[in-house]
């Protein structure tokens, strides 16, 4: 260590502070009542004080600026609700996320990704080269239709009922996410990775992740979100004025206008039964609202092909968890609820809320009290399992083309050829023989 | 994190999801000063929280002048405390097995199997099955943490040329850039790594500095995370290994220290984790 | 400095933290919804919580721990209502301050402090042992008469409407503060003193104090209290069920059913109109409520002697400002308004509340949103004054006795004398002669 | 209190009433740093805050190597900083006889009366009223109070034999007897009651340690409250001359540091004050 006392570099600090500051304002007024519109950003710095009497939060300067950040974001972008959901640790950043919803008609069209989502066409085009070649060159056809490709729900709808916005420090600008597809969904499920806190970081894996690390965060942020956000039971419920289509699943909830808050006692009970889930469950093709993907509209032009097919496969549909079910109805985890239970304010209970946190995702919580409730994930974003993870096998080695078409036979051995030849060379004297017998 | 430093450590490690609330602060800075005080020593730290599905384990750490030598206490409630006894190996290897949750009571009992070496002529191995209770898995737990997760920065710690292990005063913090490389972090516990070094290797290194293992030694090479935090005012260490595990050095100041609130299970599936 | 560590001593702090550990609980249960009771200590760390927000308070585990006090203050005491009033600093400790009211009945008896009450007592013993003096010898009569005393207000009204407990530390033991005198009020106005932490300490002063420092706090806490109670128009009213007496200064308020809260920016105006005292303000006399000193009862044996001057003294009531005036009317501190106004939360003032903070008693505080609100003092006890503190003078010197009784005159000097004395010598020689000649 | 140390030093005086809310701290950690680099100052101080009726001035300081010259700057709302000029001390003397609160508005002007000589052959006297505006008064009350209440601890700055005042980096705080005794503490301002010391009295003080006055010289003698707090880990010292300001120092560590919060006004009945 030298004496020369090095200067501290405050240039990583000073590029921070001067995105920060733009978020710091000092108001000395207060609009008059009837000036007074609804709140949309949620007073989160009040939120995490109740988290924190459970041991969960960011601390209080990163919430304030975490407030400050949404504030923000509800200045740059029309939204219609917007909350923290929160916060993703990745290897060399982190991501602080925030869920939300756009106002009628102002949700913006996002931008194409390249990629997997072609599979199909590819194989169209194959298809159409393949009408192009010589019908004399009857190569053999390539019989693999890849499995049909899930539509991805709207947004407003199912996973994408809300659109989420990244960035990696409260200050620095709002990234929105991509929707979610069900091929990132089904894929998802079946590998485990960290982040690095780069959107644009590879992701590799098998099964192939059909996305960056960008796509990932969203799929994981869907999961989670199906997984855990959970209310306690009554402050939500169902619209009564739409129509009961008992086929449909219901899919969307309102706030509930007597809810007047349930009682200590009943959201610490170990069975769970004072909350409900207020996020959809993803059904395993990777949407919540099932759609049958033998129904193809007129985008398959090999639909003849198919017909045969439509008749052998009758696909059942998926059915999942309904919305607003109660916790009790989770799995236990390592022989335990699924949710954890935990008192805040254990010195005079007076003044407690409850929070519950998920065993099945490690570092999502929820907490209520009286009207007030809030959901908040803060962690690796990985699932839990007791069991090692083993990667998903590749599939079977694929049959290159039907054998009935074609027989084997051993090559004949030296001796089998001699044989033939010699058979053959008798042969041919015989008819030779055969030839001289006519001509006398 | 020293209980003297607890609020400052708190302060710094906040940002990655540790927090106490203002009752458990409160509790124990009154009850580890009752516990210093009762066990008579020099050194008392918050190590950290292990959450178990019904009750979560707050464990405080108190030592003497030597580090290595410590001693465990846990508590349900941040109030009543009591020693967690250290456990010999054969339970942390079989402690090493369980792969499920914590269940927050002390005397739940987990079937383990274990290897043994049966003492008989033909001097097979046997696989015994034994109980061993969430109190002693606990003790493994803490110490198979410390061995993987205790932190501290180069030059915190000097040999003396008696071969004693002191504290340094000089330790003015690393700067800048030397924080964010992990050489200049090393294990404060009895050296592995080192010992397997050639003499070539340890021919570069200084004796009185380099006298435990690395940080950059540890396998895989990726299993640990920095981050320049608070303004890059901070250097947070965290273990991917044991999630819940990080360290926190205050840059170019003498501050640093190390807690963890986690599952208390290693992270089996890192290899596939990172890309 | 030597190289030998020296052992911390840690023996003042084990001490403390076992006083504190008493304090410390951690319940997992709550109680049932028909089993919950009034809640009767107040949520202090919330209440800091708005505090802070103004840059008020002391800390988030210090407002913590005061919290558990109160609590075990209400299991050893039996308390109708509790509330943390404050802290008072002093030269070698602080007070921590808890404003109570005990449940009917329940009110102990207070030990009589030995001192300056019995001043009236002594008197009437110096007037009978004159009585028993020998009549021959007329010594002059002491005609000083000491001020009555006014008898301080009983427990429930007025200035002693609370009663006060202290410590020093929280889970330190608390110590009832005796009752406030009006004369230790009147002396308290005069006089300008620090406190030093023990509430056994002299308070050295002049006019003289009648009491230690025990009693001066308890007098100051009354001043304090008197003119900085203060709450937001109308959350507190007058008891419609009692008698409009219109000459009784009305001295008893109630929460009012119907308050829903000020709306911020009438709490904001710097006119303070939005704002009343509910501390009951203190007449000069010492005591919220009147009392006509020259009405005796059956004390003073020296009625007579005061015949005369009743008829010459007619005194007038003292008048204060009624109970929940408003602030608009205090008078003003260096040309501003007696109290400063402050919005919390400055960045996004829908969370905001506002704090006002008294000019007139540094350190006195009161802060209101919506339904809540809270009043605190944190300083070192004493009033503002942009002028030099000047102590009392000491009163005119007596006049020892009446003058017209005596005259004085100047001795004879050595002339006067002869010529007298050859005066005399002459008429004595004249009547002499005068005999001689009666005699012929 | 150093900007680094900003939580760690509102931790130990929030007992005395000196609390920031959340907002400011995080408006301050995010200004400060700019203005820190804005300036190209080494160190960054959160001096403390003057209240005035109607809006209150948050203080902070910036120095180099000398902690003697200082910059001192003022905000209405810790985002925008403005810095304050240094005044001659003449308007130091003027602004002493003001009496009155802080208003709020800097450019208040106050009536402010200052003897002058006149330079006339009868070398009157003359008594000249002049204005004084509030933000000159700001920076006369800032000195004053710098130089009434700026305390370090006995060891923390050295003087070297070549004359140049640095901190000590060995200093490792006072031990718990130490801080509780008046004599440990000085001023970190140019020396004035040191200089009217005899040589006999000088004799008997370190040279290298104590170069500045000591506040057991400060008159009148119970000026300072001194106390032990948070369960005896943190030394306090309450200056009562200047209520509000505040010094601390966590026993037997190098950390100390002092803050301001009051109206800017000096206890002129201190006399009468103390039994």
């Amino acid at each position: 260590e030298s004496n020369i006392r090095e200067q501290p570099e405050t240039a990583d600090g000073v590029i921070l502070a001067q995105a920060q500051e733009k978020m710091l304002k000092h108001e000395t007024e207060v609009p008059e009542e009837d000036e007074a519109t609804e709140e949309l950003v949620p007073n989160v710095p009040q939120l995490a004080e109740y988290f924190e009497g459970a041991d969960i939060g960011l601390g209080r300067e990163e919430s304030f600026r975490i407030f400050l950040a949404l504030k923000k974001l509800t200045e740059d972008q029309p939204l219609k609700t917007v909350s923290f959901w929160g916060k993703v640790f990745g290897l060399e950043g982190n991501y602080l996320i925030a869920e939300a919803e756009f106002r009628e008609g102002e949700e913006p069209q996002p931008v194409e990704e390249e990629g997997g989502d072609e599979l199909n066409g590819e194989d169209n085009e194959e298809a159409l080269d393949e009408e192009e070649q010589d019908p004399r060159d009857k190569l053999p056809k390539n019989k693999y239709r890849p499995p049909p490709i899930i539509p991805a729900e709207e947004y407003g709808s199912g996973v994408n009922k809300k659109v989420y916005f990244v960035c990696d420090e409260p200050g620095k600008p709002w990234v929105m996410l991509p929707h979610a597809t069900p091929q990132q969904l089904v894929v998802a499920r079946q590998i485990r990775k960290l982040f690095t806190g780069r959107l644009d970081a590879a992701v590799v894996s098998y099964p192939p992740f059909p996305g960056t690390e960008a796509e990932l965060l969203r799929a994981q942020i869907a999961r989670i979100s199906a997984g855990t956000h959970v209310s306690p039971l009554g402050l939500y419920t169902f619209d009564e004025m739409e129509d009961d289509d008992d086929e449909e699943a219901r899919d969307k909830y309102v706030l509930a206008d007597d809810f007047e808050g349930k009682p200590l006692s009943e959201l610490l009970v170990p069975d769970l039964s004072g909350w409900v889930h207020h996020g959809q469950y993803i059904l395993p093709q990777g949407r919540c609202k099932w759609i049958n993907p033998g129904i193809k509209g007129d985008e398959d032009e090999d639909q003849e092909d198919d017909e045969e097919e439509e008749e052998e496969e009758e696909i059942e549909a998926e059915e999942g968890a309904p919305l607003l079910t109660p916790l009790q109805n989770d799995e236990d985890v390592d022989g335990h609820p699924a949710w954890s239970v935990r008192l805040t304010n254990t010195a005079h209970t007076a003044y407690a809320a409850v929070c519950i946190s998920s065993n099945r995702w490690p570092g999502a919580h929820a907490f209520a009290v009286n009207t007030t409730f809030a959901n908040v994930y803060i962690g690796w974003g990985t699932k839990y399992s007791s069991e090692p993870f083993s990667p998903a096998l590749p599939p079977m080695v694929q049959q290159e083309y039907g054998l009935e078409d074609i027989f084997e036979s051993n090559d004949p051995t030296r001796q089998e050829e001699e044989d033939f030849e010699a058979m053959e060379a008798q042969d041919d004297e015989r008819d030779m023989g055969s030839e001289d017998d006519d001509e006398e | 994190m020293d209980l003297q430093q607890l609020s400052l450590g708190l302060d710094y490690v906040a940002s990655n999801g540790i927090v106490l609330s203002t009752e458990k602060r409160v509790a124990l800075q009154t009850s580890l000063v009752l516990l210093q005080h009762a066990e008579k020593l020099e050194h008392m730290t918050y190590w950290g929280k292990i959450q178990g599905l019904t009750a979560d384990y707050y464990i405080a750490q108190g030592y003497n002048q030597d580090p290595f030598q410590r001693k465990n206490f846990m508590s349900l409630d941040c109030i009543k405390w009591a020693h967690v006894a250290d456990v010999h190996p054969v339970l942390i290897a079989s402690a090493q097995g369980l792969t499920t949750r914590f269940t927050g009571n002390p005397s739940h009992e987990y079937t383990v199997a274990s290897l043994r070496k049966e003492e008989t002529k033909s001097d097979n191995t046997v696989i015994v099955t034994t109980t061993l209770s969430e109190e002693k898995r606990l003790a493994a737990v803490i110490h198979l943490i410390d061995q993987a997760a205790r932190v501290v920065p180069r030059g915190a710690y000097r040999k003396t040329p008696g071969d004693k292990i002191e504290k340094s005063h000089t330790f003015s913090g690393l700067s800048f850039q030397d924080a964010g490389k992990i050489d200049n972090y090393m294990h404060c516990r009895e050296p592995e790594t080192l010992k397997m070094k050639t003499n070539l290797q340890l021919a570069k290194l200084d004796p009185a500095l380099d006298f435990l293992d690395s940080l950059a030694d540890d396998i895989p090479k990726r299993c640990w995370s920095i981050q320049y935090q608070k303004g890059a005012t901070v250097a947070v260490l965290r273990s991917v290994v044991w999630p819940g595990a990080v360290f926190y050095h205050g840059i170019s100041s003498p501050i640093f220290g190390h807690v963890y609130v986690g599952t208390g299970l290693k992270n089996l599936d890192l290899i596939f984790m990172i890309s």
